[in-house]
């Protein structure tokens, strides 16, 4: 096996030095003909051309896809309806009741995903921050512990729902804890509060190991001379906390917000494979609504999962931009 | 520049296999024990004809339903796929007549599904079914017995049923008298059995009528009584199929309504545990229908080789193999003379299995009209994810039956829409 | 007092008596590990049960099976119960058949008298056993190490594809100023926002049109030019201070020697961290795989342990080995690697 | 011929000038030291010199080659950083040779000029570490090392002793002074430190806000600036300035004593400096200017007084320097009577510029 993956290494790695070494002579005519500004540009060739072709494409596509109607698969088969589909999403009578809009469940898995979102994002901050902190006092094994919360980070999302799925439901492990404490098994996911809690717990049990860490590197480079100087100002130590602690993690707590909201937004494989989108359509979020409309259903529409997801990515990069700039003036500019 | 150039032409080399003269390749996903079997078939007709190469992909189903039509749209994929979508992507499938040594074989044995996966008014053959299935239920003999209920016997309704089941659950403290899987093809048969009729007399959807009213409030007030196991259809949205099977096995239900391909995997997992009986579909006002369907083998439109296709399917569609099959599988044949001819020795050593697979056979015959339509109806998967999507919506609590009943009517309207958009 | 300071800002020294905040450090941290390794625990656990006793409850923590005892005229081992008497007593016996609620059992160590025993009172006896058959079969049946090779090969190129793109464009966006720069950066941002899940649809049209479907270079280069890598790298090679390459001007190195020479070793921390994320990442690559790979000898593991999944049944036995089997790199990642993932994350990653 | 040249070197970054203008020729095997407070574009300028940057006019020209267009890598300079930067992946011996592996250099060759520079150094133990085991006086060595294999036409310094501790930088600051003079090579050396300037330079070059204030030799620098900048820049502590009218061919100090002004305009304002070092302590009836004592630093050797001008009030009171031989006598709020010597007498015009007339030490 080891030899394998040796091999391979060796296989993939030898035609990037070869590659390298041939590069250099090219890339000095090259740096002759256009100066440094030509440069960045053939950094970026390799990286841009990939990108383009297999994200920015498939998203002008998907633009494209949008605006079509039908139930046929290749774009060329499809035809335009110019904004019907959006409409038909944005077709509503009270949007703060789905139930009411002519895409009751597109409404329905964007009312959940903010709901997600706000609980998911809290949690995870709360949770890391407080294992954070944990994990910078000097405590023994502390190396061990922070691998501890990592260890999930690791597993497929998969994975994840998979093992949760079974520790959650009717003859899971989570059932034979409650019976062997004399209470009443549940059926977890089957609630909405319960399961619409799983989901939340869950996605902050696989990626909080991820957020403690950066909010550790934070708290370990905040200088320890603060701390004496507090104590020797006999500052109470909630108040340092809030005003040392807190303002110097500033920008490790603004990326944690910024990647947890964006992934919350983003919710789907472990969640999917864990409820469903159940009970009813409690769980149900938007990625998991683009993904069977989509693709997956019985009732496939690929034009108005690409207007769904086309929504959505607005409403996110709006978000990020919000987000980005409240964090930058907080924190005092880009480090 | 160049490391694009480099991986273009490493991925043309890899990726641009082209269908060698003679190989066949057959997509197949498996429920059980079948992927291994037809292995074995095809082994032995490779040891008959070395000049064909027939590769098995064994892939998940989820290909098969998300994958395949991608592909087919794009004038690709494999020569032979075992699909159960067959009339909606019948475009896409190859007529074998031209190519088949004996037609009349085929429309003999196999005529009466035919229509299921040829487009309206054609007379292709495209392939043949690898099994037939029907719906029907199952019954835990022995939580009956250990209750000292009678389970009900012919003629019984659905009422019956549920509240022979509802004695059980409660003799025997069990979480739920019974469940169907969370799909809306399970729930037609029923549903016809209570005057259900999908189809409008222009061959498009009618409305939701009284009949699937009737028997959807039915599980709807099951569901919130406590009886039927709520979290097989609660705890999903859309159109997600889930099974119900894991529960029956671990005596948690007396009852499971489901159908005949369980009867391999509760054999399996039930072993000696307990004795099961299928009990075929219980009766509603308009009968005891059952619903019918079926995995197909097709030969697709795009093959290169398409006599060797033919060849292949005129082994697995000929009467031994067929038979071998079924045997081994413990399936239902489709096949007109396997079933005339009888006699099939199911290879289990498990008693529950042959009467089991005899009641299917059975239950077969009482199938009424409006069932035996649906599977070779363009719009029965738009009608069963409406289905399934507002039942188990209304079940959660999340809407009344009344409410979802106009939800409904629209979501298959807008699939007819789009469909019709073209 | 200053236990609470230390604990809500900084570490606490060594010697102290107990504090409050110890223990709630220690409980804090065992419920961390309980949590964190018990779910994974329990899916290897499970992944050694039989598909009859995976669908029990309620559940045992540890696979069994049951036993069983040769007994005299009888050519298989019978299964063996205990049996409790109308007295209350419990006695072994072994059992023939069962015939409805009723359990025709036997002595082994008295095979002539028949008992009569109803089902109700009787229990399994059982010892921890492991269904290794859940591992075999499937690893037997597939060419497993067709799919191992494809997923290897994958991980190894999508993995050096990445670093290599990511870093020469982190190179060119961190340390050259030229116009358009933050176009370019924010358009790689913005796609951070869009889930592959979500434009399924359109990506397998382009991967259709360029031919790549059904190869594993279609898995590959879609996944390779990830906004995350280049966002990681930029920001690790901002603290790169510029005197260095300039230096290396002077020394007459050309762009790529300086890049290739110069920065690129000195990433090498975060390079770390990206190439192992990566290869967690490519390795788990589930949904993507399954869409674009449809011939069996190009199957990745995660693509061939989901042929388990059927239409109306799935054979959770199998797909539960075939998950542990396919997470043993991840854990081997994680066991002789963590100290350098968690080390480079918190040192290195993100600044 | 000059080596060097600049002509009308301009540089602007955004639109914002930082360097106007500058003229500078830069004769063979100078020590030429750029100084000036900082942001005054004397880092710039080395970078524009470097080939680093790109002048946004005028032109850069080595050897009479117009270098303007050339990369630095080609212009055949070598350059010490602040900080220094060494390849912190790569051992002293793998910094030293880089450059030369670079040029496609014989192997043997760069063996050879490695150990040579190695020698001259001093740090050939520690050729196979890596910069993070040294101590910052051994990291400058092998920054400079790394210039000298190379065989520049000119060494480009900036702010080299700048991360050092005083005392090493004493010590490094001789051996460059060594090393200028053993090399012979053309050097360009950018501080903001006067006394590394006084002490290294050949020449030195003032700046101010990118425009060459001055450029002469250190003792010229001290006993003839050019203006009241340079004039209050070099020198510590600062030169006393000052302000005062010109009437009738004489202007008058504090304290009343009138001194010649010749050659400024009837009644303009003109500014007269006297170093501290030129002020003494006033001998019986010698004119001069009452100081009040507010600190005194007592150095051993001599006594820095800072006084404020007696007699003055309402505005701020003049601070004034003055540096007195030996341990005088005296105490916090003294009043002293201070002389000087006309000669030292240092006359600004109007414009700042110094007027014509002899300096002296």
């Amino acid at each position: 096996m080891t030899s394998l993956g040796h091999w391979a290494g060796v296989l993939v790695t030898a035609p990037l030095v070869l590659l390298a070494r041939a590069v250099d002579p090219l890339l000095r005519a090259w740096q002759r003909w256009t100066g440094i500004g030509g440069m960045a540009a053939f950094f970026l060739l390799p990286n841009l051309l990939i990108f383009g072709v297999f994200v920015l494409i498939p998203i002008v596509l998907n633009l494209a896809y949008s605006m079509t109607g039908g139930t046929e698969i290749l774009l060329a088969q499809r035809p335009y309806v110019g904004g019907e589909q959006y409409a038909r999403l944005l077709e509503c009578q009270d949007y703060s009741r789905p139930l009411t809009c002519r895409e009751d469940q597109f409404w329905t898995a964007a009312r959940n995903t903010g709901l997600f979102v706000l609980f998911q994002v809290s949690l995870m901050v709360a949770v890391s921050l407080v294992t954070a902190l944990i994990l910078n006092r000097e405590i023994k094994g502390r190396g061990f512990f922070r691998a501890v919360f990592f260890f999930p980070v690791l597993l497929s999302p998969v994975v994840v729902g998979l093992i949760w799925r079974w520790i959650l439901q009717r003859e899971g492990l989570l059932n034979l804890l409650v019976v062997n404490l004399g209470l009443e098994p549940q059926v977890w996911l089957n609630d909405r509060v319960t399961a619409f809690a799983a989901a939340v717990g869950v996605s902050t049990w696989a990626h909080m190991g991820f957020y403690t860490l950066i909010l550790l590197a934070g708290l370990q480079a905040i200088p320890r001379d603060l701390y004496e100087a507090a104590e020797m100002d006999g500052t109470p130590p909630a108040r340092v906390f809030r005003r040392i602690t807190l303002p110097l993690l500033g920008p490790n707590l603004a990326v944690v917000l910024v990647l947890a909201l964006i992934r919350g937004v983003q919710i789907f494989d472990e969640a999917y494979v864990l409820t469903g989108g159940g009970p009813g359509t409690s769980t149900l979020f938007l990625t998991q609504y683009i993904y069977e409309v989509g693709f997956a259903s019985l009732l496939r529409n690929p034009g108005l999962a690409a207007a769904a997801s086309m929504l959505m990515a607005g409403v996110l990069v709006v978000l990020t931009l919000v987000q980005l700039r409240l964090s930058r003036s907080s924190a005092g500019g880009q480090r | 520049m160049t490391i694009r150039t480099a991986t273009a032409a490493i991925a043309l080399a890899l990726a641009a296999a082209p269908a060698f003269a003679g190989e066949v390749r057959i997509m197949w996903y498996s429920d059980g024990v079948e992927g291994e079997v037809i292995q074995d078939l095809l082994s032995r007709f490779e040891a008959e004809n070395p000049e064909i190469d027939v590769i098995l992909d064994n892939v998940a189903y989820q290909v098969i339903q998300e994958q395949l039509p991608i592909q087919l749209a794009s004038g690709q994929g494999p020569d032979i796929a075992r699909v159960t979508n067959l009339k909606e992507q019948a475009q896409h499938w190859l007529d074998l007549r031209p190519y088949l040594s004996d037609p009349a074989y085929w429309e003999t044995n196999f005529g009466d599904r035919l229509d299921w996966m040829r487009e309206e008014g054609s007379d292709a053959i495209p392939g043949f079914l690898t099994q037939l299935t029907l719906t029907g239920g199952f019954a835990n003999a022995t939580l009956f017995e250990q209750a000292g209920v009678a389970i009900p016997g012919e003629g019984a309704t659905w009422d019956d049923w549920i509240e022979a089941s509802r004695q059980v659950m409660d003799s025997q403290q069990l979480p739920a008298a019974f469940a169907v899987d969370r799909s809306g093809h399970r729930i037609s048969g029923p549903a016809v059995s209570y005057g259900a009729n999908y189809i409008g007399e222009d061959g498009n959807p009618a409305p939701i009528d009284d009949g699937t009213m009737a028997f959807a409030g039915k599980l709807v007030d099951w569901t919130s009584q406590g009886l039927m196991l709520p979290e097989v259809w609660v705890s999903a949205a859309g159109t997600t199929y889930r099974a119900a099977a894991d529960d029956f096995i671990n005596a948690q239900i007396p009852f499971y309504y489901s159908g005949s391909w369980q009867v391999a995997n509760l054999s399996t997992k039930i072993g000696d545990a307990f004795d099961w009986v299928a009990v075929g579909t219980p009766c509603g006002d308009a009968g005891c229908s059952g619903l019918a369907g079926g995995a197909a083998l097709v030969a697709i439109k795009y093959t290169q080789n398409p006599e060797e296709v033919a060849k292949v399917m005129e082994y697995l569609a000929s009467e031994p193999v067929v038979r071998e099959f079924s045997e081994r599988t413990l399936f239902l044949p489709a096949h007109a003379g396997v079933v005339a001819a009888g006699g099939l020795q199911f290879q289990s050593e498990d008693p529950n299995v042959q009467p089991a697979l005899e009641k299917f056979v059975q239950a077969s015959t009482e199938t009424l009209p409006a069932s035996d339509a649906l599977p070779a109806w363009r719009w029965a998967n738009a009608y069963y994810g409406a289905l399934v999507t507002r039942i188990s919506q209304v079940m959660a609590g999340e809407l009344t039956l009344e409410e979802a009943r106009p939800l409904m009517d629209q979501d298959i309207a807008d699939q007819v829409a789009a469909a019709q958009q073209q | 007092m200053s236990a609470v300071t230390s604990f809500l800002t900084r570490r606490r020294g060594q010697g102290r008596r107990w504090h409050w905040t110890d223990v709630v450090t220690w409980a804090w941290l065992a419920a961390g590990v309980v949590l964190m390794f018990g779910p994974a625990l329990w899916l290897v656990a499970s992944s050694f049960k039989g598909p009859a006793q995976l669908a029990e409850f309620p559940p045992t923590l540890l696979p069994y099976v049951q036993q069983t005892a040769q007994v005299e005229g009888h050519d298989e081992p019978l299964p063996l119960y205990t049996v409790t008497r109308e007295d209350g007593t419990e006695v072994v016996l072994a059992e023939i058949r069962r015939i409805g609620t009723n359990s025709q059992m036997v002595d082994p160590a008295n095979p002539e008298e028949r008992i009569n025993v109803n089902i109700a009172d009787r229990e399994p006896v059982r010892e921890v056993g492991f269904a290794t058959e859940n591992y075999v079969a499937p690893l037997v049946a597939n060419n497993f190490l067709r799919f191992l090779w494809n997923s290897v090969f994958v991980t190894a190129v999508a993995t050096a594809i990445t670093l290599l793109t990511n870093s020469m464009a982190a190179f060119a966006l961190s340390k050259y100023d030229f116009r358009g720069r933050n176009a370019v950066m924010l358009l790689i941002v913005a796609t951070l926002m869009v889930p592959l899940s979500v434009i399924l649809v359109p990506l397998y049209a382009v991967v259709n049109a360029t031919g790549l479907l059904d190869s594993l270079w279609g898995v590959i280069l879609p996944t390779v030019a990830t906004p995350t890598g280049v966002f990681l790298l930029r920001q690790y090679m901002l603290t790169i201070p510029d005197e260095l390459l300039e230096a290396a001007r002077m020394d007459h190195a050309s762009e790529w020697q300086i890049y290739w020479r110069i920065v690129l070793p000195l990433t090498a921390p975060a390079l770390a961290v990206l190439a192992i994320f990566s290869v967690v990442w490519r390795w788990n690559d589930f949904l993507w795989p399954l869409i674009v790979l449809s011939r069996r000898e190009l199957y990745t593991l995660q693509v061939g342990l989901n042929t388990y999944a059927g239409e109306l049944n799935v054979q959770w036995h199998y797909i539960l080995a075939m998950t542990v089997v396919t997470m043993i790199p991840v854990v081997l990642i994680f066991v002789f690697l963590q100290r350098f993932i968690t080390a480079g994350i918190a040192g290195a990653g993100i600044k | 011929m000059s080596q060097i040249a600049l002509k009308g070197v301009t540089k602007s970054f955004g639109g914002v000038s930082v360097i106007h203008g500058v003229d500078l020729d830069i004769e063979t095997g100078e020590l030429v030291v750029f100084v000036g407070p900082s942001g005054c574009g004397k880092s710039t300028l080395l970078r524009l010199i470097s080939g680093l940057d790109q002048p946004s006019a005028g032109a850069i020209e080595i050897d009479g080659r117009d270098v303007t267009r050339v990369s630095a890598a080609d212009r055949g300079l070598a350059m010490v950083f602040q900080s220094y930067a060494l390849y912190p992946h790569m051992t002293v011996r793998q910094n030293l040779s880089f450059g030369l592996e670079n040029t496609r250099m014989a192997k043997a060759e760069v063996t050879g000029r490695v150990a040579e520079a190695a020698r001259m150094l001093n740090i050939e133990p520690l050729l196979d570490r890596r910069p993070t085991q040294l101590s910052g006086g051994q990291r400058q060595r092998v920054a400079i090392g790394r210039a000298i294999v190379r065989n520049p036409t000119a060494f480009l310094l900036d702010e080299p002793l700048s991360n050092l501790d005083a005392e090493l930088r004493v010590s490094m600051r001789a051996e460059l002074a060594a090393l200028h003079a053993r090399l012979g090579t053309t050097m360009i050396y950018v501080t903001h430190d006067q006394i590394e300037a006084m002490t290294l330079a050949s020449r030195i070059v003032v700046l101010r806000a990118g425009r060459v204030e001055q450029v002469a030799r250190p003792l010229d620098l001290f006993n003839r600036p050019a203006n009241l900048f340079v004039a209050g820049f070099i020198g510590a502590p600062s030169m006393n300035l000052f302000p005062t009218r010109a009437e009738g061919g004489t202007a008058a100090l504090p304290g009343g004593r009138r001194v010649p002004m010749a050659g400024v305009p009837e009644g303009s304002e003109v500014t007269i400096g006297l170093r501290p070092q030129h002020l003494r302590l006033a001998q019986g009836n010698e004119p001069g200017f009452d100081l009040r004592i507010a600190l005194i630093e007592a150095l051993g050797t001599e006594t820095v007084v800072h006084g404020e001008l007696a007699g003055t009030s309402g505005d701020t009171p003049r601070r004034v320097f003055a540096i007195l031989p030996g341990q005088p006598g005296v105490a916090l709020g003294d009043i002293l009577r201070l002389g000087f010597d006309e000669a030292y007498l240092h006359r600004f015009g109007p414009d700042g510029q110094r007027l014509v007339g002899p300096g002296r030490p």
